[in-house]
């Protein structure tokens, strides 16, 4: 699919809104509502642009912790979002049973995952498979970081993609850390993407603050998944633009140079610029969209925060299947 | 009504399962044209192809894995481990994801997956070959453990697991695949999970177990019965969950307890049942709970005078009846 | 006598151990310049410099498994696993590996490490940062199981686990690590791995514990106390090998029983603490064992609500006590 | 070091020494004496290739239940092997704990490994760290088969070994089968070499029938290793010339033609044929090898044999140290 204008704006307007409910997030943490925030700052451009390429409710999702802008665009609402930050009976991905941000939406083809990195990959891989053995034709996308690819379980996830042909793509969201650990004491190389080769399938490296250039390279790898020739394994070179969750201290580990240098290279500025010199955009659109978001993600946290929480007597339920035949 | 051996009512269970619902698949090592290294998937990838059939790579947290991605897809996937203990490197997969998509969900997800696995010692497998489980994946809220001793209830289980809607795993034990023979009849059945099966009843003692510890004490009972004292023998069949009422009516009867079991005594599933019987029918004791168990060693060695040291025995378990008889 | 708090007294230990020797040293995520998601390791790794206090790959697998090929090497690992909850993708290697070289090259090759991990929940961690995990691992003989409640006693085992002849796991509950503050002396101790500590005196029951509910039991005694209930407190402090003489003389003296864990109830911990004294000083028990434990749900939600309701608190532990002293 | 005509008569009588003592195993079994027996047939070339580049007692070696030869030429004697066979007390290995084939010396520098395949590759990157952090000047040499390169372990240790550029040669012994799973449905690729890039070291493709190359790959490997410069991971096409073990059944799942085609690439013939040609052996000297190799295997079957199976009593010795202080 050709992006139109109409396409451009929309990804604007999921960028900006990811970004701003995250900076929301932030902000209800530091009021002590939130105990817990992890963020995608910086990765939006790179989600947006491969969530894009999905057809939402029929192809798979398997995302990772980082992946609100990936759950906006298949087509998660600030409301949804916010019932997990607090922990709300509500909570779509949980009912407020697991940590913000680790996504589940059944009716969208979410698939929930967990804390521990990387053991959502095999199941992406398995997804695969059913989807090969039933002949449908969906494909499924999962994602982690770069960190997590030094997992075992994302090793063997590949090698069976490899061994099948699955329809699966790899996402990579490579932004350089795994909470403190730099790339360089995590692996060998510069690009995951060259692993690929490994599996017997393509992997592809794109700039991950460029909205576009991951949207074709996703695209190309679901034509390629439906067509029945294979995965894909994508790296998206990308930013983080705040600490590693609300938990940490990045100070410890970044330098201020360093802290300064990334934020000159916001996807979100990156883009709105280009759309600026298209002339898709003026300050006038820009200004509306902006509040419009804003309006948005006022709404979705008042009601979040007057949403109730989960009732204790339900601690029991759905350890197991209920009204068992 | 065809006599079968276990391993033999496994295979036609699964098979008629197979053939019932297409999204029953089987993956695993060596499943295929080999038919498992212990035959019990001999002959179905001819009948199913090698789709349905999958000789998987040598990786078990991808066996399982994949199986947990595919059964929230729709399908139902059968995983082989080839021996039970080679499941460890699966035991991030089981334990964080298999047993906690449902609960972590809130229910929107369900992982109805079988995990089989031969357990069990008594064949010269030394320490990676001869190893019980159970304990640890028993511990685990949201999987359900399942352990046949005879072909009718295997047949009866397998049937079952493969339906139920939530992970189980299904632990079969090696040396009784040919050694037990039994009536499997041909029509249809379940056996179903979460109930017990008193296979002896006696007024004397009550003996809890599985597998092939629960053939070891069926032989003893015989013994003591020959001496005048009368041992009820309780296959538990499955032990997550735990049928309760059929252990502790037993325990109300007879009023003393033996629990006999292949795997290290310190932890293992028999823990949990001494202390569920002396926390809620304390008042029915007439002696300490006794356990027959696994010495408390890494693992079975290899050489037979070792081997047969580990192992719990007919004997051993005899001793122990005559002694609690003595309370 | 300086204070110092759980973690404090951690990480003195370790620092102190690394200075006496070369052999000692940290592999972990996130250990160097971060110093530890909990801070553990705080500093260190500017005294020791970053081939002693090793930033590992994201791969618990491989930093145990490198840690036990260091460790037959000659050297003396302390691996850190960030959240117990992570250590399951290296169960292999813990169970089959390190627990079993010892045993399995008949006492050739030995694996002195040490692995570390906070463990426990009421810290909103959710299902994947709560977990008690020390069940699975007090199952396999050839591990030793630590878990250090006091400062005093977390700065002696500590090093008595560093220079432990096998493998040690040192589970450190988190919501402890800033909670309870202690006197530690600047002089070199060493608290002995396989010796429980009886915490508080009492003549009417004993209750066993370790961990967050030690102190919930403590406080939940001196409630009882307040009632006239002297209640004995036993500190396990060491999971595995068990001091079972401390164990059974408490029980012997009181004649009651009660076991409290946060990790799931059903073949936790205090199964096998109500097994071994239901069959080795049954005679001597006034009334059941009880047992006050996290509920049998996979794991702790996040929701504050959910998250009480699963864990075991002062009152829980104080309202088992006062029925078992009705007995 | 340049292989001399001393060192080709050695390396023959190595490989000759494990296919006889091989031989005599199934042989063992057959007369109900050994309840298991796994094969190093067909992989003799590779194996005492790889070896002789190790210096015995220096170097160290991780290897699995295939590694009869690079046993042998570590040091191993055809008795110590057979005391492991019948699980005998005075086994070298675990004193008859473990099954036959589960190798382990201490004073040579054989690591105890276990049958969990790939567990040990983790164990060889952990040395070679040691050896780092003590700047020993060892090297570290561990094997697995190409099915057990599907297991996260060995991706993990890999990975870890790329980062620090660790002495390690990471041997794969290809012989196309994992039991019955031929390698195209272990992987998407044919050389598992080709995933060493994706760690940031070198991968080799060596003929595991030629033991000269085998040699000369992994001298150049331990060398390497030696200079600091970090691993290599060599990939050796060898051949099963026998089923997996005595428990498997390979016609099951193996051509008659295809076992009668893997015959004609023998190893042993080769190299006999080529040090026939080179003039280094002949019809006499091949002959005297062949009895002095007989008459070790026979008297070390006989003293096997005749060996003390382990006292029931020790069975609980050895979990933890004893005579602790
Ligand atoms: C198995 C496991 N080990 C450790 C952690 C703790 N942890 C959470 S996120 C993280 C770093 C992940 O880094 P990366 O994969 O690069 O993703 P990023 O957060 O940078 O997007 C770690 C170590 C975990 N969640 N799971
Ligand atoms: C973790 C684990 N899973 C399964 C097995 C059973 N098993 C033993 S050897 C083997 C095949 C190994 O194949 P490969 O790695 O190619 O080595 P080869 O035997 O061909 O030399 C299997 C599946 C095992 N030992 N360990
Ligand atoms: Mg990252
Ligand atoms: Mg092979």
């Amino acid at each position: 699919m050709q992006l139109e204008r109409d396409d451009l704006l929309k990804m604007y307007r999921l960028m900006l809104l990811a970004r701003l409910l995250d900076e929301r997030t932030w902000q209800l943490n530091r009021q002590g509502k939130a105990p817990f925030v992890i963020s995608c700052q910086g990765h939006e451009a790179a989600q947006v642009g491969a969530a894009y390429a999905l057809k939402p409710g029929k192809d798979w999702v398997v995302p990772y912790y980082r992946d609100l802008a990936v759950m906006l665009t298949i087509g998660f609402t600030p409301l949804d979002h916010m019932l997990g930050l607090l922990g709300r009976a509500d909570d779509p991905n949980s009912g407020g049973r697991q940590m913000p941000s680790h996504y589940s939406h059944r009716k969208l083809n979410i698939v929930t995952h967990s804390s521990p990195t990387g053991s959502q990959v095999p199941h992406a891989s398995g997804i695969g498979l059913a989807i090969k053995m039933r002949g449908d034709d969906a494909v499924v996308w999962t994602s982690f970081g770069e960190g997590t690819s030094s997992q075992g379980d994302v090793h063997e996830a590949m090698n069976l993609a490899g061994v099948y042909n699955l329809p699966v793509i790899f996402f990579c969201e490579n932004n350089g850390y795994a909470i403190s650990v730099p790339q360089k004491k995590q692996m060998g190389i510069e690009n995951v993407a060259d692993r690929a080769a490994g599996y017997g399938f393509p992997g592809v490296v794109v700039d991950g603050t460029d909205v576009i250039q991951v949207y074709e390279a996703t695209a190309a790898a679901v034509e390629r998944a439906r067509r029945g020739e294979g995965p894909t394994l994508i790296e998206a070179k990308c930013l983080r633009l705040t600490a590693h969750s609300s938990d940490d201290n990045e100070r410890t580990y970044r330098s201020p140079d360093e802290l300064k240098a990334i934020r000159s290279q916001d996807p979100i500025t990156r883009f709105t610029d280009y759309l600026m010199v298209e002339g898709i955009l003026d300050e006038a659109s820009q200004k509306r969209i902006r509040e419009e978001v804003m309006a948005q993600i006022n709404e979705a946290t008042v009601m979040a925060e007057r949403a109730p929480l989960p009732d204790p007597a339900t601690l029991e339920r759905h350890v197991y299947a209920e009204h068992e035949a | 009504m065809p006599e079968m051996n276990l391993l033999e009512a496994i295979r036609a269970g699964i098979d008629e399962m197979m053939a019932a619902d297409e999204r029953v698949y089987i993956i695993g090592e060596d499943v295929g044209k080999r038919g498992g290294v212990f035959r019990v998937t001999e002959g179905l990838v001819d009948k199913y192809g090698e789709m349905r059939v999958i000789d998987s790579p040598l990786a078990e947290s991808i066996i399982v894995g994949s199986s947990i991605g595919a059964a929230m897809y729709g399908m139902r996937p059968i995983a082989e481990i080839q021996f039970a203990d080679f499941i460890f490197p699966a035991f991030n997969q089981i334990v964080s994801e298999a047993a906690r998509i449902r609960y972590r969900s809130n229910g929107a997800w369900d992982v109805p997956m079988v995990i089989r696995a031969p357990f069990g010692g008594g064949i010269h497998g030394a320490l990676y070959h001869s190893q019980s489980v159970e304990a640890f994946f028993a511990h685990v809220p949201g999987l359900k453990v399942v352990v046949p001793s005879t072909p009718y209830d295997a047949k009866g289980l397998i049937k079952a697991s493969i339906e139920d809607p939530d992970p189980v795993l299904f632990f079969e034990h090696k040396k009784l695949y040919r050694l037990i023979k039994g009536q499997v009849p041909e029509e249809d059945y379940r056996v179903p999970i979460g109930v017990a099966d008193v296979k002896r009843e006696g007024s004397d003692m009550t003996v809890l177990s599985y597998g092939l510890t629960l053939h070891q004490s069926l032989e003893a009972a015989e013994q003591l019965s020959a001496e005048g004292v009368e041992v009820e023998v309780v296959d538990l069949r499955t032990l997550r969950p735990l049928d309760k009422e059929t252990i502790l009516n037993s325990v109300r009867k007879t009023g003393k307890v033996l629990i006999a079991y292949e795997d290290n005594r310190f932890l293992g599933y028999g823990a949990e049942l001494a202390a569920i019987i002396s926390e809620e029918v304390f008042e029915h004791l007439d002696g300490p709970i006794m356990r027959v168990a696994g010495a408390d060693v890494p693992a079975m060695p290899f050489s037979p005078p070792l081997e047969e040291a580990f192992m719990p025995s007919t004997e051993k378990i005899a001793a122990a009846m005559r002694e609690l008889a003595g309370y």
